[in-house]
């Protein structure tokens, strides 16, 4: 039973439709364009897209972080690399190969092909009850109790990497002390 | 950072061309400026894009119709390049100056030194980014500008002396002027100081940014408020004394922070002691004329070179000229204090960041046309 | 179909209202300036040069889109559209009166900052596409700089979340109900540091805005005219109004977190005109402290975020959960 | 069509496809950062799936989101390492094109 | 750490003190002066561009066309044109053209004027867009309705007319003289002409 | 500073670079000089004299300007210049003149004390027209490096060792140097 256009939950169903829209464009723009920064650009389009989707998922708080996170800190910082690295994208129009391009068309295919397979075909339970509505509070609650583990890790990856890419940073422009 | 510096061909450097339009650099004057991201690695600058070419024209013209060139050099403080090759031409022909002239010589040029200090001083603050005292000190300057209009009849360019005096004299209402306006604008420095010198931000970016040792100037020829803020003691005014500046008591002001506050604090000073010779001035200024009677129409100075130096608002101008008997110069030599000024600006600048080093260069307080003349 | 028409409207009522402060806010700016600085300001065009901002937009929507030989064109074209666009959409969650809120929601702080942090990769598009190394340094300095700053503000925010209990703007302001002494930056009984941190967050609002005196974006001593050296006609329009709305968003949020939003200052007839009243009153200081001061450098900038604003809120932070768990 | 947002399918397949478009991608982009970008996709589809079987199938739709979050804090910092890494084979090798960096065969 | 918070306190105060600056300046009224709509009063001594003094008795210029401005201009932009009206002492300006694109207004004629025939103007409202408006003829500017004719004394005239009768006398005589020796040499040419074609002729 | 060790020195070093066969000449030039400032009008004829020869000449402030007056051979003036920057001089501008009629170029330095008491020197050195080279001073004193590039700029001078003689003042494609007095615009 489809709803009206024109209802709430028909509009909802537009916009769901668009965000479909926006993730897919996003992600052939990240990886099809030649130029890189385009493809930050069609990054961050994308993860717009998937932070709709984690909202239509019923938890807006990680749609919130995906777009912090994702938008405003990730695709600055490959922006940044981008800049550092190639400021001016002198050789742009290198050659890709068309064996590489082919295989990476059958690869991407196949993956995608697979995994919507198994997707479409397996057999998923419903789970009887829930035990919790998924909301902050109780993520809160678990991320400080059961799951209190990958709490920790992530503390410790995140202060890992920053300490990583200073020493990176730092070994790359200064060699000699 | 110098350590980093040091080996170059790992680093990312690119070019930066600034100017010759752009707003720090108050002119066409270009810096060819070689970055390591906001690092200077090499900052050259590029002159002439108006070099006029002064120093022929006073080998083609007689020397009285050099003087409408002066007030085109350093059109800020054009009455002591005025006074420059009046003081020249005076030495070479032996003309001598009544004693009223030259009254009116040291309160139209100390004037004019607070008008020139006053304009950088605003342009500097502009420079780091602060449009508000810009304004302010326009205000102040008007008023100036407003007094010497009423005694020369130009406001920027002067010709106003001649030689053997001034063009003309100066009546009571300029005196009763100056007088207000220096009663006027006493109170206002502490506010400028206030507003601009106490302020935190203001210190972050001058103090201990853009060092330049006393050994530096020496071998770079800097001289003016850059020489002073080094710690060097030296005022034409005072050290080669011309006109009637040593009945004036007056101190050189000397900061030996070698940085960018200390040269700023230098001019802030320096208006003060301007404000100081002109009320004394204005007290002593004796009756009599104000250009000497006998100035032959055709002035032909004894074969020979003659050096005259004065101290312009910049620092010290100095003028050569080699004369063949003529009544034009053979060789006319403007010496431009800013030319030597700037020159130290690429090893002085050199690892600084972008945004210092022009606020180095705005503490330098350059006028391009001067430079290029 | 009532949803509908209540997001219909509130779209044209915002519209209409940014359209309107957009356009003014630049005429106080200017208007500001030129009395601080013993002038006028504008003043020809209408009555005490009212009609300014119209003419300005009519200049600017005249003026021929000249895109630069060199830069990415697309790109070009978008960035000042994204910039504009992710400044417009934070409006939807503030909360201009109690029933006065286009879309309430749960996570409305967390919304606005997420969004906002689209800007600065807006800004260093623009940058980067224009193929000019001044907007490109300007660009990386000011994304460098509001990542710096996202850090003091978002922990002051966080402060602000732990008293309140939540993340809703509404209720936030609900909670600072009452005479001004009960809004959060008077909040002793919260924590004795709230008016350092009221004073923290709003440096970070104007820094994260790009504002003078920490306009290193923009700085036009150094990078001619930063991230929009070569944008005309309406592209530089659209930053512009991008950076209005920036500023409007920047006070709003202040005034929601710690002056108390709508609530009244004396505990009587709360209401829109309230918050309005606090955002002007913000946004004149930031006008105000615009035309005093100089503008600093990167390391100045860098050195206020680590060494003063960060520890203070860091302490804020935890003297507050200390006043949480004792209290 | 309008009831697509309430089919467990439906996410699962739009994960599916940005995990082909990320594995697409790391084959086909010739340089560092093009990988990174495709990674970056790959780790989104994971995370998409996370979240669809988090609020269809789990009895504690927390787990899912704490993945996520995980997933995100791993981006996060992988494009920072990432990036540290690009920076520091750029300026060794003037190049950020996997071609050019033979030298780090061994 | 004292001095940490003291360099804190410092700078908040050095910024307060600017912004209660700033703020008395808001308050103060504004000092500008709205250019088209009020203008000021130019100092006596303003230098504007230079023009010609009237003569209240002759109601003219009292320019004697000797040419010292003209000379004594670094920038050459003075052209003083005359011409010798019969019957009138001295020359007649008929057009004293000033180039004002490039004078340097640096008063050299004015002081080289023995006359006291011209003066700086007060004028400073020169706005064109055309550089054909700055070349003045000065004279047309002193008389804007037309350039009245120069008195004629009817005494020198004659007196003039007879010196110039005696003058075309004596050149006339001076004339005939030249002619008749022309002549002469013209003879004495053509021969020594004639001379030479023959040698050449010979060779 | 010591003027009388500095008047010494530049006084050997001139007398250094004198040709060996006119040693008489050495103490020529002083009287000459007094009588230069005495009676203006028989200068008048200097017009006839024979170029300066080498040496030094103690000038009257008051009516030139400047204290000490040396001429050096050209190979000298970097010794010079070493001699005034020990004692701690400024090198206030670097210039040059045409002298057309004997074909000759004169390079000047001035030089500054700015530690107090006041003395100014100037140094000077002709050289031929045809061949206008002479030794940069920009390893002593970096500030010359400009005024030695402007006078290369504007006269043709070669500064030999000059570590960037490009075109300064001019623009880069001028292939002319307006002060020569032959310039013709």
């Amino acid at each position: 039973m489809s709803p009206s256009l024109f209802s709430p939950e028909g509009l909802a169903g537009v916009i769901f439709l668009i965000l479909i829209g926006v993730t897919l464009t996003g992600a052939v723009i990240a990886t099809c364009t030649k130029r890189l920064i385009r493809s930050v650009t069609g990054l961050a389009i994308c993860f717009v897209g998937v932070a709709g989707l984690y909202y239509f998922l019923n938890s807006p708080f990680v749609a919130m972080m995906e777009l912090l996170i994702y938008v405003g800190a990730v695709c600055v910082t490959i922006a940044f690399a981008i800049m550092l690295a190639e400021p001016n994208e002198a050789r742009v129009a290198r050659k890709i190969s068309p064996l590489s391009g082919s295989l990476a068309t059958i690869c991407g295919g196949a993956m995608a092909y697979a995994l919507g397979y198994a997707a479409v075909n397996g057999q998923w339970m419903a789970p009887a009850i829930k035990i919790n509505d998924g909301s902050v509070k109780e993520m809160g609650m678990s991320l400080l109790t059961t799951y209190s583990m990958v709490f920790e890790v992530v503390s410790i990856v995140l202060l890992l990497a920053i300490i990583g890419a200073l020493v990176l940073a730092k070994a790359g422009r200064d060699k000699q002390c | 950072m110098s350590t980093l510096l040091g080996q170059s061909q790992l680093q990312e450097t690119f070019e930066l061309n600034i100017g010759p339009q752009h707003p720090a650099t108050h002119g066409v004057l270009r810096l060819k400026v070689t970055m390591d991201g906001e690092y200077i690695v090499k900052a050259e600058p590029v002159l002439g894009y108006i070099h006029r070419m002064h120093e022929k024209m006073g080998e083609n013209r007689t020397w009285n119709k050099f003087w409408p060139n002066l007030g085109r050099l350093d059109y800020l403080s054009a009455i002591a390049y005025n006074h420059g090759y009046a003081g020249l031409v005076e030495r070479a022909a032996g003309i001598e100056v009544p004693e009223r002239a030259e009254y009116i010589r040291v309160i139209t040029v100390e004037l004019n030194r607070i008008q020139s200090h006053l304009l950088w001083f605003g342009a500097f603050v502009l420079d780091l980014g602060g449009f508000t005292p810009l304004m302010y000190a326009f205000d102040e300057r008007e008023q100036i500008l407003d007094l010497l209009e009423s005694v020369t009849g130009s406001r920027l360019t002067y010709c106003y002396f001649r030689f053997g005096g001034v063009y003309n004299d100066i009546d009571d209402d300029f005196i009763t002027g100056t007088r207000a306006f220096i009663k006027r604008f006493r109170p206002q420095i502490p506010m400028y100081h206030d507003l601009v010198t106490g302020n935190v931000i203001l210190m972050e970016r001058l103090v201990d940014i853009g060092h330049v040792s006393s050994e530096m100037c020496r071998k770079y020829g800097a001289t003016g408020p850059v020489l002073r803020g080094s710690g060097v003691n030296f005022d034409i005014r005072k050290n080669e004394p011309y006109s009637v500046y040593p009945e004036f008591d007056f101190d050189v002001p000397v900061y030996t922070e070698c940085d960018s506050m200390a040269r700023y604090m230098v001019r802030m000073k320096e208006m003060e002691q301007s404000l100081r010779i002109i009320e004394q001035a204005l007290d002593k200024i004796p009756d009599g004329p104000y250009i000497a009677e006998k100035v032959p129409k055709m002035i032909k100075p004894v074969k020979g070179d003659y050096h005259f130096a004065v101290e312009a608002a910049r620092g010290t101008f100095s003028m050569r000229t080699v004369s063949d008997g003529t009544n034009q110069s053979y060789r006319m030599r403007l010496r431009s204090p800013t030319y030597s000024n700037l020159s130290l600006f690429e090893e002085a600048s050199r690892g600084m960041l972008l945004a210092d080093a022009l606020a180095f260069m705005g503490s330098l307080d350059l006028v391009i046309p001067e430079m290029d003349r | 179909m009532d949803e509908l028409i209540r997001i219909l409207s509130y779209f044209v009522g915002i519209a209409a209202f940014l359209g309107l402060n957009l356009a003014y806010l630049g005429w106080v700016e200017r208007k500001g300036a030129g009395h601080i600085q013993r002038r006028n300001g504008p003043k020809e065009v209408g009555p005490y040069g009212l009609l300014q901002p119209l003419a300005d937009g009519l200049k600017l929507m005249s003026k021929q889109l000249i895109v630069p030989d060199n830069a990415d064109r697309i790109l070009y074209m978008a960035a000042p559209v994204l910039c504009m666009v992710a400044s417009v959409i934070l409006f939807v969650a503030i909360p201009w009166g109690e029933n006065l809120v286009p879309r309430e929601f749960d996570f409305g702080l967390l919304m606005i900052f997420s969004v906002a942090s689209a800007a600065g990769l807006s800004i260093l598009m623009g940058g980067w596409a224009s193929g000019n190394k001044y907007s490109l340094i300007a660009g990386t300095r000011a994304v460098s700089q509001s990542v710096a700053y996202e850090v003091p503000m978002l922990i002051t925010a966080i402060t602000i979340v732990m008293i309140s209990g939540s993340m809703n703007l509404n209720e936030i302001v609900r909670q600072q109900a009452g005479g001004f002494w009960h809004w959060n930056f008077l909040a002793f009984n919260k924590s004795i540091f709230m008016p350092i941190s009221f004073l923290v967050f709003f440096t970070c609002s104007m820094a994260e805005t790009n504002r003078a005196p920490f306009d290193l974006g923009e700085a036009e001593s150094e990078l001619v005219a930063g991230y929009i050296t070569e944008y005309g006609g309406m592209g530089f329009g659209l930053f512009m109004m991008a950076e209005y709305a920036n500023l409007m968003i920047g006070c709003s949020l202040t005034t929601i977190l710690f002056l108390g939003g709508w609530q009244c200052p004396f505990g009587i007839f709360p209401g829109p005109h309230w918050f309005l009243i606090k955002m002007y009153f913000l946004i004149w200081c930031f006008v105000w402290i615009r035309w005093t001061y100089p503008r600093t450098t990167l390391w100045g900038l860098l050195n206020l975020s680590w060494k003063y604003l960060i520890p203070f809120s860091l302490v804020n932070l935890l003297v507050t959960a200390l006043f949480i768990k004792v209290f | 069509m309008l009831t697509l947002s309430s089919q467990l399918n439906t996410y699962l397949i739009i994960g599916a496809i940005l995990f082909g478009f990320g594995v697409f991608g790391l084959i086909r982009r010739p340089s560092l950062i093009g990988m990174l970008i495709a990674a970056e996709l790959v780790l989104s589809g994971a995370s998409i799936n996370f979240m669809a079987f988090n609020h269809f199938l789990a009895p504690d739709p927390t787990v899912g989101q704490i993945i996520t979050l995980f997933i995100m804090a791993i981006a996060a910092a992988e494009a920072a390492i990432a990036m540290s890494i690009v920076v520091a084979v750029y300026r060794n090798y003037k190049s950020i094109e996997t071609e050019d960096l033979a030298e780090l065969n061994g | 750490m004292s001095g940490y918070f003291k360099y804190l306190f410092d700078g908040i105060k050095s910024l307060a003190i600017g912004l209660k600056i700033t703020n008395k300046e808001f308050l103060t009224k504004p000092i500008t002066l709205q250019y088209p709509h009020e203008s000021v009063k130019m100092t006596p001594r303003y230098r504007g561009h230079i023009e010609l003094i009237r003569n209240d008795e002759t109601s003219t210029h009292q320019c004697v066309s000797c040419g010292m401005c003209e000379k004594g201009c670094p920038s050459g932009c003075i052209s003083v044109k005359s011409k010798k009206v019969p019957g009138v002492k001295g020359k007649v300006l008929t057009a004293y053209i000033l180039n004002f694109t490039t004078c340097s207004l640096c008063g050299q004629c004015v002081e080289n004027c023995k006359f006291g025939a011209i003066r700086f103007s007060n004028e400073y409202n020169l706005a064109s867009r055309r550089k054909e408006d700055y070349i003045f003829n000065l004279l047309e500017r002193l008389h804007p309705e037309g350039v009245p004719e120069p008195k004629v004394d009817p005494e020198l005239l004659k007196k003039e007319q007879e010196k110039k009768e005696a003058a075309a006398k004596a050149a006339a005589e001076k004339k005939a003289a030249a002619a008749k020796a022309a002549a002469e040499k013209e003879a004495a040419e053509k021969e020594s002409a004639g001379g030479e074609s023959k040698a050449e002729e010979k060779s | 500073m010591d003027r009388a060790k500095i008047k010494k020195e530049l006084e050997m070093l001139a007398a250094e670079g004198l040709p060996a066969e006119e040693p008489t000449e050495e103490a020529a030039p002083e009287p000459q000089a007094a009588d230069e400032e005495q009676d203006a009008k028989k200068s008048k004829k200097a017009a006839e004299e024979p170029p300066r020869v080498n040496g030094l000449l103690e000038t009257d402030y008051n009516a030139r300007g400047f204290h000490l007056d040396v001429q050096v051979n050209p190979d000298q003036v970097v010794a010079a210049a070493e001699i005034l920057d020990r004692e701690g001089l400024t090198m206030e501008m670097v210039t040059g003149v045409d002298w057309l009629k004997e074909n000759q170029f004169e390079v000047v330095y001035d030089y500054s004390y700015t530690g107090g008491e006041l003395f100014r020197v100037v140094v000077r050195a002709r050289i031929d027209r045809e061949k206008p080279d002479i030794p940069t001073i920009s390893e002593v004193y970096p500030g010359a490096n400009w005024h030695e590039r402007e006078t290369w700029d504007l006269f043709g001078i070669n500064f030999v060792g000059h570590p960037q003689l490009e075109r300064f003042l001019l623009p880069d494609d001028a292939d002319f140097h307006p002060l020569r007095k032959d310039f013709k615009p």
